[in-house]
C-alpha cells in the first residue's frame, strides 16, 4: 500500500454508463482532508452521475476506473461497503423512506456500523426534527426533508460527505436556514464535495471547484479563481 | 422414421412459394396426388396410429397409464408379448402380424387437455407423421373436439376416456367410436343399487362441475334417482378447478338434503369429496336418514388421490382391474408383467380400442376410414372384460354391461380402493338412439379425407 | 447488412423467408401445414402484442382474450353467415377491436403492475364466462364448433362429402398448404402494417412513452389517445390470429382465453426480443416448435432418431435426453425461458446482436432495435 | 423449505434484483415450471391424500357451543388451520414491524439503492426474508395438504390468485394483502350463495377478478398500496 502518495480522496478516470448510456466519461479528481468542493456544471453535464458513482449506487455502472478514500479502494465495493467505509451521499431527491418515521428514518442510518452523531445530539442540532419525530418523514415539507436527509448522513460516521442540490427547489427562506445547517457542517470540517445548480452559493461553501462539461472535467481550481472569471462562468454554468 | 424426409412434394411447394407466392397454393393443393383416402399406408410395411393423450396438466398420470396400455396393445398385436386380450377376444380377425401385414407404428402427442393443443396434436400426426387412427384423451372436451377433427380430415377417431353423454350424443360424428360408458349409463346403474342401498325416501343435493359434461351428468343422475323415488333437494353448479369448495358444502348441511351427489371428475372430485367428509358430511342424520355421499363417476385414479374418504362411496366405472372374467384377467396379467401395477379404467378403454380398430380393419381388408366405420358399425364382440358388447351402428357408443362400485373398506394395496358391488345389465342401461339426452345430434356422412 | 436498413430490403427477406417455411423447416421436422399455420399465426399475435408491449412497455396480462373473442367471432361467422373466409376475418377482427377499446379504455387508466393486473382479470372474467355460464354463445368446455345444420344465409346449399362444408377463399379451401399460405400472406402483411407503425410519428411516440411518460405527461402531451390506439391495434392482431386459427380450424375454446395463453404471448415476445419486429415471430415459432415437436417423442422415437449411434451410447443419449421431451416437454421449456432470461436478457434477437458484433463484421444494430 | 428458499435466492434470484419487474416474473415463473416438472417425474401427476392427525380429525359443532343450535359445523382442522395462520400473520407483522431486521426490509422494499447507501447489506437481507417466505408458504401448503389433497401441478392454482390477491391489497402492504384475501374470500362465498348466483349468473366465477377492477379503479395503488413500491 502507498497510502502517503495518495491523496485523502482521489478519483482517477472513471467511466460510468447508465444501461446503454455513457454518462461519466473519465473524470478525476482529488480532495485533502477537511477540504469541501464544488463540482459544477450545467444540466447533464454528469454531476450527479459521478456523485452516485463514487457512492457506488446500483446506478449508474461503474466501467473502468479508481476510487480511493483514506488510503481504501472504493471502486471494487459495493455501495453498502462504501457507506461503511465513510462515504455518505445526500441525494437531490432526498429519498426519504416512505412508510417510516422521522425517527426511523435516523435510526436506519445507524443500523449498521459505523455510527456517527447519536439520535440526541442530531435532534440537539436539529430541533424541528425532534419535534416531527413521530411523524411520517415524506409528509415534511421540502426544507424538512433536506434537513432530515442531512441528519441521516450525519448519523453516519462521515469521512467523505456528498451533496446532491443541497438546495433544489426550496423557497429562498429555506435555502438559508440550509444553508446555515452547511455552514455548520463546514465548521465540524467534514471533507465534502457539493453539486449545486447555484453555483454562487457553493462556491461561497467550498475551497475548490472542478466544473464537469458532458462528462469530463472542463476545470479544475480553487473556488474564487471560478468566482472571478466571468468567461468561465459564461461558457460552462452560464452565469 | 419415416419423418424428416424432404419429399418432392415439399420441393415443390417451396419453389413455387418463391416464385409465385401468394398464387402458389392453386397448383398445389392436396388433390395433386390423389389415391384413395388420406394416408393411405399403401404398399408400405408399416401403419401409423396416432396417440394423443394428456401428458401435462392434471390429467397426466390418466394419460400416461393410456399411453401404456396403448403401448402394449401394439405390441399384441405386432405378435409381441404375451397377446393379452388378442387371445380372449370374440370374434377376432387379429393374427398377431400387425394389421392386414403391416407393423404398427405409432406416434403420441400431448393433449395438456385442451381442445386447442390436442387439435394441434391430432393434426400434427394426421399431416406430418400420417397417422390413419387418432385414439386417447381424457376429458370430453377434447374428446369431442377431437372427433370434430378426424372427421374433417377423415381419420378414425377411437375416443379414449370421455363420459359426456354428448360424445355420441348431440356433437356424434360418423368417424368418430366411443367404447367408454356414459353420464346416461352411470345414472341408469347407480338408480337400482342406490335404491337397494338408501331406500327410496331420499333427499338427495347435487354439486357439479360447471361446464358441458358435469351438466350432463347431473342431468342423467337427477333423471335417474327421481325415477326411484327420490327428491331433488338443489342442485348447485361449482367453477371448475375450486379448490376450496368449502362454501359450496356448507349449505348443504343446512339444506334438509340427506344425500350428496357429486357430479366431479379429476381434482375436483378428490376435493370436493375429501372437503365434504371433513365438514363431517357422513356424520350426519337427517330424517332419520344416514347422510351419504355418491360419486357417480369414479376413476381409479382419483379414488387413491381422495384416499380413505372414498371407503363407502358408490359410483360407477366401466372396467375394473379385479374383474374375474378371463379378459380382463389377460390384460391385467400382461399390464401387470410390463409395468408393476394393475391398469386404471383409462388404460383399459384405451387398450380395447385399439384392438377393436386393428380388428375392424382387418375384417374390412382395409384403412381405408368408411371401410372400417362399416365394419365397427352393429360389430358385436366378446372378451374384452365388459362381456357381450355392440358398437350400435346409429350412434357409435358401445353397449355392455356397467359396473357399480363402493369405495373398499380395507384395501389390500394402494391399487385395491374399490370393490365392485354390482355388474348391471346391458338391458337396463341401454336406451333408444333419440333418448332425450342423446337428441340433436347427427352422425352425417363418413368421410375418407383427401390424400 | 445495409438490406435490413431498408423497408423494402427487410420486407422482401421476410416474405421469401416465411413463403419457404415449409422447405427449410421441413428437416427438423416441423414442415407440415398445422405446425406452419400455428408459426404464422402465433407470429402475427406476437407482432400484434409488441406494437403494446414492446414499443410503449405496458405489459398486458390479458391478451389471449382478444384472440379467443376474434375465434369465437369468426366461428360465428361460419356458422351463421358463410365458410367465406374474408368476413369471418373481418367480423372477427371488429369484435376484438371493440372489446379491446373497452378493457382498455379501462385498463389504461393504471401504468405498471396495476394495468397488467386489470388485463389479467378482464380476460379471466372471459375466459371462466365463456367456459361455463356463456355456453350457448361459446358452446363451454368443448368449444364451439360448426354442425351440419347451422343456417350459414349467405351460402347457397353446399354439402360437402364429410358433412361438414370446409372454411374457403372464394373456392380455396383453407386447410392443408392454401390454409398455411393465405396465413402466411397475412402475416406478411401484418409485419408490413407494424414496421410503418414502429417507424412512424406515432410509434415514436409510443416509444417516447416507453421512456418517460412522466416527462411526456409535463410537457403538455396527452399520451392516453396513443395508448388506447396503441391497445386497440395490438387487440386487433390478436383478434386477427384468433380468426385465423379459426380459419385453419374451425373451432374456438376458451381455454385460448385462460392466463396461461396470455403468458404464453408475453413469453414469446420476450424471448424473441421485445421492441424487435423479428423477434416476436422468431419467439412465437419457437415456443411453437417445443410444444409440436419436443412433445410428440417418445422411447421409440428417441431410440430411432439415436440410432446412428452405438448401441450403448445411443442407450446413454436417450436415457439423458428422455426426461425433457414427451411428457417432460414442459421441463424443457422452463429450462428454455430461464436460460434465454439469465442469458440473453433480450431475447435472442439480442443474441443475433451480440454474435454479429462479436464476429468483426462492424456492423451497426438493426435499425428496428429500440433499445 | 428454508434451505430451497436460500437456493433459489442465492443461485437465481439475487440476480434479478437489477432485472425488469417482467423479467423477475418471467425467470421465476421459468423455475416454478422446472420445479413442477421435477415433482411430476418423481410423485407421479395423481393428488397425494394426505389426512389431518387423527386427534383433530372430525368437525366441531360451532353452533352449539355458541348456542346456536347444532347446524354450524366447521371441521377442527380448519379451526386450526385457521388459529394457525393467524399466529403466523401476527409472527410476520411483529417481525416486520418492531424489530430492526423488519424495518430494513420495509425500507428496503420502498428503496433499495438507499439503504443500501445507508451502509445495510440489502441483498444479505432480502436472501433471508425469502427464505423466511418460502418457509411460510411451504408451511401454508403443509397445513393445507389435509384440505386439499397436493399434486405437482398445485402451486399453479394458488400463483393468480396469490399475485392478484397482493396487488390488490397494496404491493409492499402485508395489511392490505391479509385485508384483501379476507375481502376477496368472503365475496367468493357471498357470491357462491344460490340466491345470488341466480340473480346473476355466473357471478361466482368472476367475482374476484371484478372486485379486483373496481378496488385498482377506485385506489390506484390497492387498498393500502403506497406510492413509490413497485413502481421504478
Amino acid at each position: 500500500m502507498n497510502n502517503n502518495k495518495r491523496n485523502y480522496f482521489e478519483v482517477n478516470d472513471i467511466h460510468a454508463y447508465y444501461g446503454e448510456s455513457y454518462i461519466v466519461q473519465g473524470v478525476s479528481l482529488n480532495l485533502k482532508e477537511n477540504e469541501i468542493m464544488a463540482l459544477l456544471g450545467r444540466n447533464g453535464a454528469g454531476k450527479t452521475s459521478t456523485l452516485k458513482t463514487i457512492a457506488r449506487a446500483d446506478n449508474p455502472t461503474l466501467t473502468s476506473g479508481e476510487i480511493y478514500l483514506n488510503g481504501e479502494s472504493i471502486h471494487d465495493k459495493k455501495g453498502f461497503e462504501a457507506s461503511r467505509l465513510g462515504i455518505q451521499l445526500v441525494p437531490e431527491d432526498r429519498r426519504i423512506i416512505p412508510g417510516m418515521t422521522v425517527e426511523e428514518n435516523l435510526e436506519l442510518a445507524q443500523v449498521a456500523e459505523p455510527i456517527g452523531w447519536s439520535i440526541e445530539r442530531i435532534y440537539e442540532h436539529f430541533p424541528r426534527l425532534a419535534e416531527r419525530r413521530k411523524q411520517e418523514g415524506i409528509t415534511l415539507s421540502g426544507g424538512e426533508q433536506q434537513m432530515l436527509a442531512v441528519a441521516r448522513a450525519l448519523a453516519r460516521d462521515i469521512k467523505l460527505l456528498l451533496l446532491d442540490e443541497p438546495y433544489e427547489g426550496l423557497a429562498p427562506v429555506i435555502v438559508h436556514e440550509i444553508e446555515r445547517i452547511l455552514l455548520q457542517i463546514k465548521e465540524q470540517g467534514i471533507t465534502t464535495i457539493i453539486v449545486e445548480q447555484n453555483a454562487v452559493a457553493a462556491l461561497k461553501l467550498a475551497d475548490r471547484a472542478v466544473i464537469l462539461d458532458t462528462g469530463e472535467v472542463a476545470f479544475s481550481g480553487t473556488a474564487q479563481e471560478v468566482l472571478d472569471d466571468e468567461e468561465l462562468r459564461l461558457k460552462y454554468l452560464a452565469i | 422414421m419415416k419423418q424428416p424426409k424432404i419429399n418432392r412434394r415439399d420441393v415443390l411447394k417451396g419453389g413455387a412459394a418463391l416464385g409465385l407466392a401468394g398464387a402458389a397454393p392453386m397448383f398445389f393443393t392436396r388433390n395433386a396426388y390423389a389415391a384413395s383416402y388420406l394416408n393411405d399406408p399403401g404398399n408400405a410395411a408399416t401403419v401409423t396410429l396416432g396417440f394423443n393423450v394428456p401428458q401435462t396438466g392434471a390429467y397426466a398420470d390418466e394419460g400416461a397409464d393410456e399411453l401404456r396400455a396403448y403401448e402394449l396393445a401394439v405390441q399384441h398385436i405386432n405378435g409381441e408379448g404375451d397377446g393379452g386380450m388378442l387371445n380372449t377376444m370374440q370374434p377376432s380377425a387379429l393374427k398377431g402380424n400387425g394389421i392386414l401385414g403391416k407393423k404398427v407404428e405409432y406416434v403420441t402427442g400431448d393433449t395438456q387437455t385442451k381442445s386447442d393443443a390436442a387439435r394441434a396434436s391430432a393434426k400434427r400426426m394426421i399431416e406430418k407423421d400420417g397417422a390413419v387412427m387418432i385414439t386417447g384423451g381424457s376429458s370430453s372436451g377434447v374428446a369431442i373436439a377431437v372427433q370434430g377433427l378426424c372427421q374433417e380430415a377423415g381419420v378414425i377417431f377411437m375416443a379414449g376416456l370421455t363420459h359426456s353423454n354428448d360424445t355420441t350424443g348431440k356433437d356424434k360424428r360418423r368417424n368418430g367410436f366411443r367404447h367408454f360408458f356414459n353420464g346416461y349409463m352411470s345414472g341408469q346403474a347407480l338408480g337400482p343399487v342406490l335404491e337397494k342401498a338408501y331406500g327410496k325416501e331420499r333427499n338427495a343435493y347435487h354439486l357439479t362441475a360447471d361446464y358441458t359434461w358435469g351438466w350432463t351428468q347431473e342431468a342423467s343422475i337427477k333423471a335417474s334417482t327421481e325415477n326411484i323415488g327420490w327428491k331433488t333437494n338443489n342442485t348447485v353448479k361449482t367453477p371448475v378447478g375450486a379448490g376450496d369448495f368449502s362454501q359450496y358444502i356448507t349449505p348443504v348441511l343446512n339444506s334438509g338434503a340427506d344425500t350428496l351427489i357429486l357430479n366431479h371428475y379429476g381434482k375436483d372430485m378428490i376435493n370436493s369429496l375429501t372437503q365434504a367428509v371433513q365438514f363431517g358430511l357422513r356424520d350426519k342424520n337427517v330424517n332419520g336418514n344416514d347422510f351419504v355421499i355418491v360419486v357417480p363417476l369414479y376413476s381409479r385414479l382419483m379414488a387413491q388421490g381422495a384416499g380413505e374418504n372414498v371407503k363407502g362411496i358408490f359410483g360407477s366405472t366401466n372396467w375394473h382391474w379385479s374383474l374375474p372374467d378371463e379378459g380382463s384377467q389377460a390384460f391385467v396379467k400382461s399390464f401387470g408383467q410390463a409395468y408393476g401395477f394393475p391398469p386404471s379404467q383409462a388404460a383399459h378403454t384405451c387398450y380395447v380400442q385399439a384392438l377393436l380398430y386393428a380388428d375392424a380393419c382387418e375384417r374390412a381388408g382395409t384403412f381405408m376410414p368408411c371401410e372400417v366405420v362399416g365394419a365397427l358399425e352393429g360389430h358385436k364382440f366378446d372378451g374384452m372384460g365388459n362381456g357381450p358388447t355392440e358398437y350400435r351402428a346409429e350412434d357409435h357408443q358401445c353397449f355392455k354391461d356397467v359396473l357399480v362400485v363402493k369405495g373398499k373398506e380395507n384395501p389390500s394395496s394402494q391399487f385395491d380402493v374399490l370393490e365392485v358391488v354390482e355388474v348391471t345389465p346391458r338391458a337396463q342401461v341401454e336406451y333408444a338412439p333419440d333418448n332425450e339426452f342423446f337428441a340433436g345430434g347427427d352422425l352425417g356422412p363418413c368421410n375418407n379425407g383427401s390424400a | 447488412m445495409n438490406i435490413m436498413k431498408s423497408e423494402i430490403g427487410m420486407m422482401v427477406v421476410f416474405t421469401i423467408v416465411i413463403l419457404t417455411m415449409p422447405l427449410w423447416l421441413a428437416p427438423i421436422g416441423a414442415g407440415y401445414p398445422d405446425l406452419l399455420q400455428k408459426f404464422a399465426i402465433f407470429g402475427l399475435f406476437a407482432i400484434g402484442y409488441n406494437i403494446l408491449f414492446g414499443l410503449t412497455g405496458y405489459l398486458s396480462f390479458g391478451h389471449a382474450a382478444f384472440l379467443g373473442i376474434g375465434s369465437y367471432a369468426a366461428v360465428w361467422s361460419f356458422k351463421l353467415l358463410t365458410m367465406n373466409v374474408l368476413p369471418a376475418i373481418l367480423f372477427g377482427v371488429v369484435c376484438s377491436g371493440i372489446f379491446a377499446f373497452c378493457i382498455g379504455y379501462v385498463s389504461l387508466r393504471r401504468s405498471g403492475i396495476y394495468f397488467s393486473i386489470l388485463t389479467l382479470a378482464f380476460a379471466q372474467m372471459s375466459y371462466n364466462l365463456a367456459y361455463s355460464v356463456l355456453t350457448p354463445i361459446t358452446n363451454g368446455e368443448t368449444g364451439l364448433q360448426l354442425t351440419i345444420n347451422d343456417p350459414r344465409i349467405l351460402d347457397a346449399a353446399v354439402t360437402s362429402a364429410t358433412g361438414l362444408p370446409s372454411t374457403t377463399l372464394f373456392g380455396l379451401s383453407m386447410s392443408g398448404y392454401s390454409g398455411f399460405y393465405f396465413c402466411a400472406v397475412v402475416l406478411i402483411i401484418g409485419f408490413f402494417i407494424a414496421l410503418r407503425i414502429s417507424r412512424s410519428p406515432f410509434g415514436l411516440v409510443l416509444k417516447g412513452i416507453k421512456s418517460n411518460q412522466t416527462r411526456m405527461k409535463y410537457t403538455g402531451f396527452n399520451t392516453r389517445p396513443y395508448m388506447i390506439t396503441a391497445f386497440v391495434i395490438s387487440g386487433m392482431y390478436a383478434g386477427l390470429a384468433g380468426s385465423l386459427m379459426a380459419v385453419t380450424d374451425p373451432l374456438a375454446g376458451a381455454e385460448r382465453m385462460q392466463w396461461t395463453a396470455s403468458g404464453e404471448v408475453v413469453l414469446m415476445t420476450i424471448l424473441g426480443g421485445a421492441g424487435t419486429l423479428v423477434g416476436p415471430v422468431l419467439g412465437a415459432g419457437l415456443i411453437k416448435y417445443f410444444e409440436n415437436i419436443f412433445s410428440a417423442f417418445n422411447d421409440k422415437s428417441l431410440h430411432e432418431l439415436f440410432s446412428f449411434l452405438p448401441e450403448i451410447l445411443e442407450n446413454g443419449v436417450v436415457a439423458i435426453i428422455r426426461p425433457f421431451v414427451g411428457e417432460g416437454w414442459h421441463l424443457m421449456l422452463g429450462l428454455l425461458f430461464m436460460l434465454i432470461i439469465i442469458f440473453l436478457p433480450g431475447g435472442v434477437m439480442k443474441g443475433i446482436d451480440r454474435i454479429k458484433t462479436k464476429f468483426g463484421s462492424k456492423s451497426e444494430k438493426p435499425a428496428e432495435q429500440s433499445e | 423449505m428454508l434451505l430451497i428458499g436460500l437456493a433459489m435466492e442465492r443461485g437465481l434470484i439475487r440476480h434479478f434484483y437489477k432485472r425488469t419487474h417482467a423479467e423477475q416474473i418471467l425467470v421465476t415463473f421459468g423455475l416454478a415450471i422446472v420445479i413442477q416438472e421435477i415433482i411430476k417425474a418423481n410423485f407421479g401427476a395423481n393428488p397425494i391424500p394426505t389426512s389431518a392427525p387423527d386427534i383433530v380429525a372430525g368437525s366441531a359443532n360451532i353452533g352449539t357451543f355458541l348456542g346456536l343450535g347444532d347446524a354450524i359445523v366447521y371441521p377442527w382442522w380448519r379451526l386450526i388451520y385457521l388459529t394457525f395462520s393467524l399466529m403466523i400473520l401476527g409472527g410476520v407483522f411483529a417481525f416486520l414491524q418492531f424489530t430492526t431486521f423488519g424495518m430494513v426490509v420495509r425500507a428496503g422494499m420502498h428503496d433499495r439503492d438507499m439503504v443500501n447507501l445507508l451502509g445495510i447489506n440489502v441483498e444479505r437481507r432480502f436472501t433471508i426474508v425469502f427464505g423466511l417466505a418460502a418457509v411460510v408458504a411451504g408451511l401454508a401448503g403443509v397445513m393445507y395438504a389435509p384440505i386439499l389433497p397436493p399434486d405437482y401441478h398445485i402451486g399453479m392454482d394458488f400463483l393468480v390468485l396469490s399475485f392478484v390477491v397482493v396487488v390488490v391489497g397494496g404491493m409492499g402492504s402485508l395489511g392490505g394483502a391479509v385485508a384483501a384475501g379476507f375481502l376477496l374470500g368472503i365475496l367468493q362465498s357471498f357470491a357462491s350463495m344460490n340466491e345470488i348466483k341466480s340473480l346473476f349468473p355466473g357471478i361466482d366465477q368472476i367475482i374476484i377478478y371484478l372486485v379486483a377492477v373496481v378496488i385498482l379503479l377506485v385506489r390506484p395503488r390497492g387498498l393500502m398500496g403506497r406510492k413509490g413500491v413497485m413502481e421504478d
